[in-house]
């Protein structure tokens, strides 16, 4: 019998499959293909301090094996979250994670702040890495010291697991990992988007209203990887990976590079039920090959 | 934002689909008929809803979606025109090969319509497609419904004799070699305004002339947009249009919209 | 009728399709598919002061819609390009541009001065970007430093066209790109691969000799495109862009981000004539677009 | 580097084949026939070259490099066990279709012997595939060959009995359905070393064993390798094996090089 359950310092999860933010809604869009407490746990779209509107359209091209987006962060904010989507999700039994961004630092403390007294929400992801925002996001996850600030601030105010998200945008993904981790992240999470551009050359203009945009789906994974065995290589908090997870085989390269969990993004769209399948697929290749326990596996590499 | 006629929502579902016929039009157009492999019955779709087709044989990433142009209990009918690299590629699924297709997607059109309603639907190019499971649907409730249908040149007699046998079809081509010579917005039919509600799928400049029209004339209408998608369920947030309550989902809000909605 | 001739500064080629570094041999490997001098030029593969013996097999993984390399900058050194390959090239009607790697920065410059007295070797390519050597390669071209360092001493000892290739494994490659430019630099070619990393679940190795390696192809068309744009911004000398060029499309899609010639790496591989096809389609893009010179669409994003 | 015999270089090219045949043999070998599409000679080619093969149904970047199975004036054989991405999905090309092909590439088994000359050729699994073009290129010039064969079962008459129509065939079989039960390298026939040069194809294990045997007992020998390549070409460097001369490709310096020039 394979037991998939997964610790991350803190929190359990029943099996590493998550779901990346900005893929998966707040997984009600998902519960008509799959249900939910199938999940280890999903990731609710990126939410801010106020609504945004996000990007004009359009705000998306497909690129060879991968997709680019521009949504910038559309939400409704905290309050809409808190009021209307939590009741919802809250009693499911998977974990429930939400995604923090902002644009300031306060606007990250006081989102996050907001959600601590929500019972069943065991953690956030403090998304330091969106490319898509003129201010904040992935300038926060450029430097360790911008990094370091965000967590702080948010670790102040924020009692249970604090997941880290990271940008691949970097020279030193790990630099910025070890600031994250000494500011008291409980696990890192990476990668977000690449910052990527595609250009519809009939009609010589780019293919997004904002020019570049972020990139994700297969074509990403094998940075993904390498910046996951990396980072897991270098801190010693749970390392969270995720870049073009599609399949099961996908999910087990990021646990042997050192992941602890894995998150769906891209392939949400494709496959509605890849989480599902990816789960089945992992305890298909634990029994094949006599893994009781992924621990067996993970950083092998 | 002004509701649609309520429709209650169906459960979306992954299908696995095997083409029972796959046609080229001699207009270019492609005519793909579906039927659900496992032998049980279609899921019920509403008219204006739309599906998304994993086109394997086209080597991208993304599923495609693509409107309704028929559906019943045993077959789903799609009419594509092979422009982009996917949709090219559906061209080489031949009878007995599988598609898989998420369905059914989005809002429809309004079919809760009153005797005294007279429904005008508007197609243009490929746009024509949804517009006749509308009709049929509009039909076979009794309601008062016309048709017209712009094309660039003389369209496929497999399409218009579907809609002449349900109701009557107005044709109108950029070259005049069938029907009316001009643009929809300026068919006879489309200008006397003897309707109380239009219902429109066409290409973007057509549709904004329209929406002009419409809006000018005070008759009620929808419109049923593609805009890029990357997910089809509300999840990726791509494919928002700019309305009266800010970006929506195209393919949870819409596709179908009312005018009122619409920000063009 | 179409003008292809492309200007990089002091360097003229009759077209701007060049060959990427380490992806078509010294041409001659080539030469049953195409005749050469239909090129714009070719940059033959990474030449270093000493013999190299390059890493392990393995050397190579396919990813989707990419692959990754550890081939480490084999090849027979400086003197063995000099004497037994320059002869049988440099009379081609064609620039051909030598690619200059090394560890140390004398390495760099002894290499560049051993080229110099060749007649018909009008440019080097300076790889400052190589992630697949222990020293030197991409150590080089992280850092603005880094960069400006290596490029100044070459600078010193060549004398003619002086391209710097860059590694996109940074945070911001313009700085990068403006310390070159400073140092010297006549041109920047960008980018050289994205580090990266696969591993094969069944057996639990990497697939690479050497763990992580070098991205290239489709996959990373949009983060090259991206960095492309971002460079040709902010540099006054011309922009050679590169990364998963396929099509004439592609390579279209880098000249309206700003490159005033592009490289066809990864594409070699896969078809032999890809370099003609590109020049061929580009011409046919102008034809049907009735543009004259690419002049017309350089940079019109 | 120990020379193979002198081979006069063969123009590349890329040509446009078609598939004649594409059968699945009964052990799950896949056959494959194809003739050049516009009508023309297929190039010339030597036993123990390669091809690169574009299998675009495959949804694969790279082309994917085949032994020759069988090579004449019209048609180009390959035999491949369908167990990656790219070969199992070169099972859905039928009669007719096209397959972009880059031959000849490598550099082939020797094949000027002497009339003394006793050529013992060893293929194992799907290995077998170059020795079948060797084994009719020695027959044709009158050479002594004899074919040794390692299966894991019972293998194909379709292959067998064209070996066995041109040279004695000893089979082996690792569970003895057929012929000797054993390892190529235990076969008497091997073992016996009545025979002066052998020519080897087959799974890394058995090749490396065989290296040692034909070491030990100084019989030359060439084995043809099968590392993992990007461009077949000898650009992208990625299939070195580290042999006596240090890193060299096996798509130009091989695929097949002499016993004493690998470092096993």
């Amino acid at each position: 019998m394979v037991d998939l359950t997964t610790r991350l310092g803190s929190l359990e999860l029943k099996n590493p499959v998550l779901t990346a933010s900005g893929t998966f809604g707040y997984g009600l869009e998902y519960a008509d293909f799959i249900n939910l407490e199938q999940l280890g746990g999903f990731i609710v779209k990126g939410t801010t301090l106020e609504p945004r509107q996000g990007n004009p359209y359009p705000r998306m091209a497909e690129t060879p094996a991968g997709m680019l987006n521009a949504v910038g962060l559309q939400n409704k904010g905290v309050h809409h979250f808190i009021e209307q989507i939590y009741p919802q999700i809250a009693n499911l039994n998977t974990q429930v994670i939400v995604n923090v961004s902002g644009a300031k630092i306060e606007d990250y403390a006081a989102c996050a702040e907001l959600l601590a007294p929500l019972a069943g929400i065991e953690a956030i992801e403090l998304n330091v890495s969106c490319p898509n925002v003129k201010q904040g996001g992935m300038a926060f996850g450029t430097t360790p010291d911008g990094c370091q600030s965000v967590v702080e601030a948010v670790r102040k105010v924020w009692p249970r697991h604090l997941m880290v998200k990271l940008s691949p945008n970097v020279t030193s993904v790990v630099d910025i990992a070890l600031a994250a981790e000494s500011a008291g992240a409980d696990s890192i999470s990476l990668i977000n988007t690449l910052l990527g551009m595609a250009i519809d050359v009939e009609k010589r203009r780019p293919m997004l209203s904002t020019v570049t945009g972020g990139l994700s789906g297969p074509a990403v994974k094998p940075v993904a990887v390498r910046m996951v065995w990396q980072v897991s290589k270098n801190v010693k908090v749970p390392v969270v990976g995720l870049g073009g997870i599609c399949t099961a085989a996908d999910a087990l390269e990021f646990i042997m590079a050192g992941a602890s969990a894995i998150q769906v993004g891209t392939a949400n769209f494709v496959n509605p039920a890849a989480t599902v399948d990816i789960i089945n697929g992992i305890t298909e290749y634990c029994e094949r090959h006599g893994i009781k326990n992924l621990d067996e596996i993970r950083g092998c590499i | 934002m002004v509701p649609l006629n309520e429709q209650k929502p169906v459960k979306k579902q992954q299908l696995d689909l095997r083409v029972r016929s796959n046609e080229l039009l001699p207009s270019g157009l492609l005519h793909l008929c579906l039927e659900n492999a496992l032998g049980a019955e279609m899921p019920a779709m509403l008219p204006g809803q739309f599906v998304e087709v994993a086109v394997d044989k086209a080597n991208v990433l993304l599923n495609r979606p693509y409107s309704i142009y028929n559906c019943t209990s045993d077959s789903l009918e799609l009419l594509v025109a092979p422009l982009g690299r996917a949709s090219i590629a559906l061209q080489k699924y031949i009878k007995g090969e599988h598609l898989r297709v998420i369905a059914p997607l989005g809002h429809g059109f309004s079919t809760e319509f009153n005797t005294t309603d007279k429904v005008l639907l508007i197609g243009g190019g490929v746009g024509i497609a949804p517009l006749y499971y509308q009709a049929r649907t509009l039909r076979e409730k009794g309601v008062n419904v016309e048709v017209v249908y712009g094309s660039r040149t003389n369209p496929d007699a497999r399409i218009t004799d579907r809609f002449k046998a349900i109701a009557p079809l107005h044709i109108c081509t950029d070259d005049g070699s069938a029907g009316f010579k001009g643009l929809v917005t300026q068919h006879p039919v489309t200008q006397a305004c003897e309707y109380n509600f239009a219902q429109v799928c066409g290409p973007q400049k057509m549709m904004e002339s329209l929406h002009k029209f419409v809006s000018a004339h005070n008759i009620n209408a929808e419109f049923s947009l593609e805009n890029k998608m990357a997910c089809g369920l509300g999840a990726c947030l791509c494919c928002v249009e700019n309305t009266t309550a800010g970006n929506v989902c195209v393919c949870t809000s819409g596709p179908v919209f009312n005018y009122k909605e619409l920000t063009w």
